[in-house]
């Protein structure tokens, strides 16, 4: 394990904070009818978040799903413009029109996040191939989940990336579940065992809610891709806390009550802060860092609420980069 | 006759139809736990009419999340002695399939010369209007109406949703269901008897005798609650639900132009090339002489549809947007400016 | 200038495109060894031209068989600083990567508020007329044409095929071409330096008074020689070819119709929900008084593509069947019956 | 390897025989005009086709790619029909609405050839699918080739054999080249070892040229298959002598002479008749299969000589089980 400053320490604890106080104070709001549609937390997935997002440089790409705040706010995204997007109004990171299943965030490397399951692989595939072409040295990261692992253009991708060697990231957030359906009833063989077969390592992080043993296993991935040696799958086995989004009520007891105290139990976040207590830093100090991200928080919903909705106009505008194309 | 509402109306199709017949089964994501209400009776297995409980999994067939695969075995067992319905949850994923579709589901009888038969139903909502942004909101059927070889039904109330979904399934051709989910919470009276409403016939939403309008799903309640409007100005608005998209019902549409002269075509899918310009072309080639104004097209535009609410609501044809254009052909005065779609 | 074929303007355009900026790359299955002869001079490395030879394996990407990667990959690139040239060979193959093509290419740019811009063409030859049964006949431009956010091209002659490209390859938004393999022989004096010809311009292939044609595609020479036909008995025919399906330029369309008062609308695509379909509908409801006789659709019929050489001829717009429609909109007799396209 | 009968084993032969008989006719028939657009031929793999469509039975399943007569003839399809749909006569099996890329065979279990790479793919999946659910003992079997082994249908086909444990042979036929494209520059990893990662067998057949070796491959995987334990992903190293399709004169020099030659060297038919031969087969014997092989080619030719072409009015049958459905 590659020894990290402290202040990366740190920065990985806010980080983990972040998602888990913007996703919590977002599923209030959907609940209280101040988001519209749903969100779909990250909340319990943070280290698998933001262990890899921190394995990359803001240079660097990505793409995700519709699982989809705590990949931009790892990838360093300011949260003002993210809530005020997952509230529809004109200061969103995408103007409004993208809503929670679609953001974006450009100036952090974040290509977009996909409302359709396994589309968004590609995309990154695709920002791999241009780093390689263009020679910028630059790596891109897809997340995707356990669901998406079996849609097949992810196979053509992880091929793809293989014969050309791309710099890129096959991440798997393997939840152990898709929406009711759990993982293993709808998946053959190991997810991570597929790379084998596409020529390029696979590798498993069982502990997958200990943010650094997922850091390292995509820091090697991206020193991997970086020099040039191609691609990498990673799948981390990980679990979500809520619903599989906000509001949603699923029966029939698809996944059991036991289970998830036993998740709780290997809290990310509580994890984490345990070894940084262990590495010197202060009560206070961590204390501290909640309270930042609670206050950044606060601020996203201030700015957020003090932000207007889009005029109705501008729906027309953005399709193409030039007006007079629209009918 | 029962209350039921256009959900639980395909719910209530599709158990009538795995119960007529053992071929049938159910393929798709997440319909063992019911998750999206039309395979089960509520949130448990305990609760009766549980799909699982009743046709078991050999029936019930849950799959992974590879909509290309799933249309594809769909086809291939369709093509060799069962009768599949295929819950694909929301229409914007018919894209993932879209070669199955097209190259397999739609051409293998005609290219094998008749020997295959594909009795199949892909079961899909529009789940638009919803605010969750330009992925899930398609309303993709006219890409489908293209394809010659697919059968295409868009039920706007629960008993043609039952009675259509029913004769989709005992069709021996392929049939795309579009539903509306912007429809599901609708209620009516609907035999609780098994009935089916052939594919291919249209249905008079209400008659009139001044101007036709053509409504599809959704924009059927729009264009009623339009032509109630416009008959307080006197104005006698004869609306017609095609209900199937293909066959489309080409009598009765003419049938009603002819009479009135003067056509509205509402629909809520993008404008070009939509089910709207086919009706369009249909009458303007066939029964030219009868017209006695322009043809307006109430569409979505041709623009993705955007997340923000404040954005979303003027996508769609409304009961607004609908009596404008019903102005216009009758040449009456417009109201203020309708800030609707297109 | 010189004389060119349509397809080695191609080739032409793709070159100039290369040479002109490094960012351009082309990505693509059998592009190494010009196997669709757009990407080298012949059948040898050693003939001058040869891509791989000029630009090297960096910007010619030779890939596997994985359509839905492919466009995916594209867009992903478009989106990050190059500006491929997709050629996915024949359009009957764009159904594997449809998902692609509207969720991603078509939708991102508008999804994220204008920051992604999507400098992406996908090329693709319509393949039909050569006997090779419905798999790889497809024309299916018109269910592109109902998604907003792609632009598509059409070329119908050597000059367009160069030009249309070229600017295709400079446009910021993404672009789709099809191109017509029965045209891929067609030549012409096309001028060998760099030109563009812009989007959303339509041609007026002929010019005349009475009757409009709009044709598309391989329909273009089929409409001309029709007009020219009608000319001995008098008809002077307009024949227009929008060159650009989206944007449509509707004012060049609109404005002849207009003048002539009569419409025929010829393409190769199926009928349902087809461009024909669509411009049909524009000028229903723009200039409907301006309108003296029905409108005629000359299409492919609602029908997959037989390959019996027997069969298939008849399935699309010919001379013959596009005069037939001209004649019915001017009130001459018919001649002997058509065997043709509906 | 499995004893097999002499019969079984005369089959075998004369079924190669039948394949090259077929497509050496049919190349000439492309060239000087008698047969419309181009043929695929399977000469060379003759091995590879006959040893996996007579490990089933008459009444299992197959579906097929555009390198498609032999498959229909190797699962026993009379030639006449075929022959004539090449030509597109209204005797043809598909009635000449088909041709060669698009041939089908009921009768024997042949659900159709596909022009698409790797469409056809979750096809036969169905059909072991309906197998499965109406229990009948059938067995079915996807023919692709190397290049479609990249089309990520496949892997969402396997995943969906693997977890419902489907009857289900997916039988790789790499002749090494995808058009001029060679299958080592655009695979990543290696095709049979693909299997694993969706929990199946993964079998390499290298010398395909071998009819017994392929016979015996396919045969345990659909004795796996019919005993409930699911699918099998078989490779079979195989070489087509010809251009990709016929008429097509591809440049560039995409594979070397060399190379041609040597595999002209273990020609399947050729060490077919020579283990025949070691089997007592007498020299007569195996030149009547020859024999017989033109025969029946001459007499499919006649068939379809002799026939006529569809009536116009036909194009407009079969699209619908009802003609009304049509606009
Ligand atoms: C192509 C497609 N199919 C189905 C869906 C519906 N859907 C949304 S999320 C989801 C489950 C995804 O599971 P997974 O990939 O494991 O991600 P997770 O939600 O567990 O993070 C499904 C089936 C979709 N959005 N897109
Ligand atoms: C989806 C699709 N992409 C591309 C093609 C064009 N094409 C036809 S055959 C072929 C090569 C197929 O190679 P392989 O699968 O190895 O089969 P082989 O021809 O070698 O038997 C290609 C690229 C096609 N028909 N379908
Ligand atoms: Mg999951
Ligand atoms: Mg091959």
């Amino acid at each position: 394990m590659a020894e990290l400053a402290r202040d990366t320490l740190r920065e990985m604890q806010l980080r983990m904070l972040r998602i888990r106080a913007f996703d919590e104070r977002a599923s209030k709001m959907v609940k209280r009818g101040h988001i519209p549609g749903t969100v779909h937390t990250s909340i319990g997935q943070e280290a698998q978040v933001v262990g890899a997002t921190m394995a990359l440089g803001t240079g660097d790409y990505m793409s995700g799903n519709h699982r989809s705040h705590g990949h931009p706010i790892g990838k360093g995204s300011p949260l003002g413009p993210l809530m005020a997007e997952l509230v529809g109004k004109a200061t969103g990171v995408c103007k409004g029109k993208g809503g929670s299943l679609h953001l974006a965030d450009f100036a952090v490397g974040s290509l977009g996040e996909s409302g359709i399951v396994g589309s968004s692989i590609p995309i990154a595939n695709g920002a791999a191939l241009s780093s390689k072409v263009l020679n910028n040295g630059k790596v891109a990261l897809a997340f995707f989940g356990d669901g998406a692992a079996n849609q097949g253009v992810l196979y053509e991708s992880m091929n793809m990336a293989g014969v050309w060697d791309l710099p890129m990231i096959f991440l798997c957030e393997n939840n152990q579940y898709a929406l009711s359906t759990p993982a293993h009833t709808v998946t053959s063989g190991i997810i991570s065992e597929r790379a084998a077969g596409f020529g390029m390592p696979g590798i498993r992080v069982e502990e997958g809610q200990d943010v650094l043993a997922v850091y390292d296993a995509v820091s090697a991935a991206v020193a991997r891709a970086r020099a040039g040696d191609g691609p990498t799958l990673v799948e981390v086995i990980t679990y979500r806390y809520n619903e599989h989004s906000e509001g949603l009520k699923l029966g029939t007891d698809y996944r059991n009550a036991d289970e998830r105290e036993a998740w709780l139990k290997k809290d990310p976040i509580v994890l984490f802060r345990q070894y940084l207590a262990s590495q010197g830093f202060s009560e206070e100090e961590l204390d501290g860092l909640q309270a930042t991200a609670l206050a950044e928080v606060d601020a996203a919903v201030a700015f957020s609420d003090a932000s207007p909705y889009p005029d109705l106009s501008v729906a027309f505008d953005d399709l193409y980069t030039d007006k007079e194309s629209v009918a | 006759m029962t209350v039921m509402s256009y959900l639980s109306a395909i719910g209530a199709a599709q158990r009538e139809a795995m119960d007529a017949d053992d071929r049938v089964i159910i393929i798709g994501e997440d319909v063992e736990a019911n998750v999206y209400g039309t395979t089960g009776g509520g949130k448990s297995r305990s609760i009766e009419g549980d799909f699982l409980q009743r046709y078991g999994k050999n029936r019930i067939r849950n799959t992974p999340i590879s909509e290309e695969g799933i249309v594809g075995a769909a086809a291939g067992a369709a093509m060799t002695g069962l009768r599949p319905i295929v819950d694909l949850s929301y229409s914007s994923f018919l894209y993932m399939a879209m070669d199955q579709f097209v190259n397999q589901v739609a051409k293998n009888r005609y290219m094998f010369g008749g020997q295959a038969s594909m009795p199949v139903v892909f079961r899909s909502a529009m789940f638009y209007g919803l605010n969750t942004g330009a992925h899930h909101s398609d309303r993709p059927y006219p890409m489908f109406m293209n394809v010659p070889g697919l059968k295409i039904i868009a039920p706007a109330t629960p008993a043609d949703a039952k009675g259509l979904l029913r004769s989709a399934v005992d069709s021996d051709d392929p049939v795309l269901s579009f539903e509306a989910c912007l429809l599901w919470s609708t209620k009516e009276d609907v035999d609780e008897d098994e009935f089916w409403v052939p594919l291919g016939v249209a249905r008079t939403a209400r008659e009139g005798t001044d101007v036709t309008v053509v409504a599809i799903s959704s924009s059927v309640p729009e264009a009623v609650a339009a032509a109630e409007e416009l008959a307080k100005e006197g104005v006698s608005v004869e609306v017609i639900d095609p209900r199937t998209l293909v066959p489309l019902d080409r009598n009765a549409i003419l049938r009603s132009v002819a009479k009135t002269g003067r056509l509205v075509v509402a629909e809520p899918a993008h404008r070009t090339c939509g089910a709207a310009a086919e009706i369009s072309a249909l009458v303007a080639e066939e029964i030219f002489d009868s017209l006695r104004a322009p043809i307006i097209r109430v569409t979505a535009p041709d623009m993705q549809i955007p997340f923000s609410p404040s954005l979303e609501k003027q996508m769609y044809p409304t009961k607004a947007s609908i009596a404008a254009a019903i102005r216009r052909v009758v040449d009456l005065p417009a109201l203020e400016p309708v800030a609707a779609a297109v």
